[in-house]
């Protein structure tokens, strides 16, 4: 063999791989690699002691190597001759399966791997996280305060300024909410008397009527006794 | 009546053995019912023979588990109708595939368990109840716990009936991204598409749900 | 191909005509092998009488366009494979290939399984992780659990599809290549030096799927 030429080709090689497959160069490069390091082994003169120190001599594992692959591919066209579904044979189409329970098929677990990154690329809507910290506005507490301004059964005060009044946007959503659930609740009316006017609430059962524990309810899966807050303390992203 | 072969004179051998069981292949491989143009032409046989050869079917099949039929201008094979109880108690009962939805959910309760609710909502960006609903129904899903967030999410995971079903001796033998990734970077004719980056890829050992 | 049904009734310990054709109407409809069990539950009959009723059905299809393979530790009704030109003609289909790559990596796993990737990577000398991937989208291999080694590399297997596919009825079915082309025992390397263990070499024992 000339070393010469397989180092040529070796170099163009590595220049080519810039715009191939890496794997598929470095494959070669492995090959390329091995046949220059037999070739100089063969070359150069070398101690006994080195000689015997060599567990194998490197062309039997190549020569090994080259063989199990004859094998592989003596496998492979065995396989060939195999009738096969799709190519010699063909089976019933495959039928709408009923509906019911039914045993699960075996599942394949690089589907659902795909499935699971194709979800992840998806990247799905803009991550929100909603954090709940000691400073958050109290759920209850902003209704008791909408119920002391209205005063009693009959009272009536304008929406708009009961939200003004407010400190902090998430103070405003939560009493907003509390609103809108006292309505729900049947204790307060909302009114308005014609388009683009302003809103009134109007408190409509007495104050012995208000059972602020339903209140509770509001907060889904709360525990009992456990302070209402809600999850709307600051946004951060 | 039973020998309607005997009533074509100039066949009176009846119809070549082999143009018959070309004409059952072709029917069975289809499903759907087929014209006698179709098969004749299928077959490079004249259609007037295709059609005695299914008439000769026809008649052969009559008594047997699966009958020949007129059905929609063409010739369908079909399951004769007194094993209708047998053929549905048999689909009834053979192996379902999860819905595409089911198993978008259970892929994310797979790798990143333990998860809430609202986590696979927000990656799926659809409400998934109903989807979990089913999957715990199923066994393949159960509730774990609870997270110390607002409204305190019920956790998810996945059961040992979801090991059995897709072959896993443990959660660690699930493949992870990189692995699958790797396998694509490979030199074999695949006409896969590029999978994205695995820099979203989380192993399941390190599936504590990674809240960033 | 003379009619089967009629050679049958009133044989001392012969099988119901009935019960072959329930049989039948049972492998038409499902369409993917059926193992005894199955059938017999769906009709409600022993499995022994079942197996003799599938052995007259084989020998009645033998020379017909759909014959009775055992198949995946099943039975499957498929079309005889003489027709298969007509077949792909009608259906507008092309014969399925594999290419050279993935008949190399699919002989590494059937012959060796269960075979990690480095493993295969090592008998072929290239990378072969694309490959391997598209013969798991294919559903012919599948994970199965861990190596101890370093990395744990995921180990892999045949499915029950590639028995159907192959037309195996097991694993063991697939013949051992000292047989065929003279070689030894299997892909394994040749002799004494580091040989693997015997459980990896020669077809391993029982399919996944298998019968009974």
């Amino acid at each position: 063999m000339e070393v010469g030429r397989i180092a040529d080709a070796y170099l163009e090689w590595i220049e080519r791989t810039r715009a191939l497959d890496l794997s598929l160069a470095a494959d070669w490069l492995l090959m390329a690699a091995t046949l220059v390091h037999l070739k100089s082994l063969e070359l150069l003169p070398r101690p006994p002691a080195i000689l015997e120190e060599e567990e194998q001599d490197p062309r039997d594992a190549l020569i090994q190597q080259l063989q199990e692959y004859e094998r592989v591919k003596a496998a492979a066209d065995v396989l060939e001759t195999f009738p096969r579904v799709g190519r010699e044979i063909h089976v019933r189409p495959p039928r709408e399966a009923p509906t019911g329970p039914a045993p699960l098929a075996p599942g394949d677990v690089f589907a659902l791997l795909d499935l699971f990154h194709e979800i992840l690329a998806r990247g799905g809507p803009p991550e929100v996280t909603f954090q709940a910290d000691d400073s958050g506005p109290d759920f209850g507490l902003c209704c008791r305060r909408v119920l002391a301004l209205l005063g009693g059964k009959g009272g009536r005060v304008d929406l708009g300024t009961i939200l003004v009044s407010l400190r902090t946007p998430a103070e405003r959503v939560v009493t907003f909410v509390g609103v809108l659930e006292m309505v729900r609740l049947g204790w307060l009316d909302i009114e308005q008397e014609r388009h683009l006017a302003p809103v009134s609430v109007l408190q409509v059962v007495e104050d012995e009527a208000l059972d602020l524990h339903l209140l509770t309810g509001w907060v889904e899966e709360g525990e009992p006794g456990e302070q209402m807050t809600l999850p709307l303390g600051g946004r951060s992203a | 009546m039973s020998e309607g072969i005997l009533e074509f004179p100039q066949r009176p051998g009846g119809v070549d053995p082999e143009l018959v069981a070309g004409v059952e292949a072709l029917l069975f491989a289809a499903g759907s019912p087929l014209a006698v143009p179709v098969i004749a032409q299928a077959l490079g046989e004249p259609a007037d023979e295709v059609r005695l050869a299914l008439q000769v079917l026809e008649q052969r099949r009559r008594d047997s588990g699966v009958v020949l039929d007129r059905v929609a201008g063409g010739w369908q094979l079909r399951t004769a109708p007194r094993f209708a109880a047998a053929v549905h108690h048999l689909l009834g009962t053979r192996p379902q595939k999860l819905s595409r939805s089911a198993s978008e959910v259970l892929a994310i309760v797979a790798w990143r368990q333990p998860v809430t609710r609202p986590e696979i909502e927000r990656l799926r960006g659809v409400d998934s109840g109903g989807v979990l609903k089913h999957l715990v129904d199923r066994g393949l899903v159960r509730t774990a716990g609870r997270t110390e967030d607002p409204g305190r999410p019920l956790l998810y995971r996945t059961t040992a009936l979801f090991l059995e079903v897709f072959g896993l001796p443990d959660l660690a033998a699930l493949p992870t991204l990189a692995e699958r990734e790797g396998m694509v970077r490979g030199l074999g004719p695949t006409d896969e598409e590029e999978v994205p980056p695995a820099s979203e890829v989380s192993p399941p050992e390190g599936a504590e749900r990674s809240e960033e």
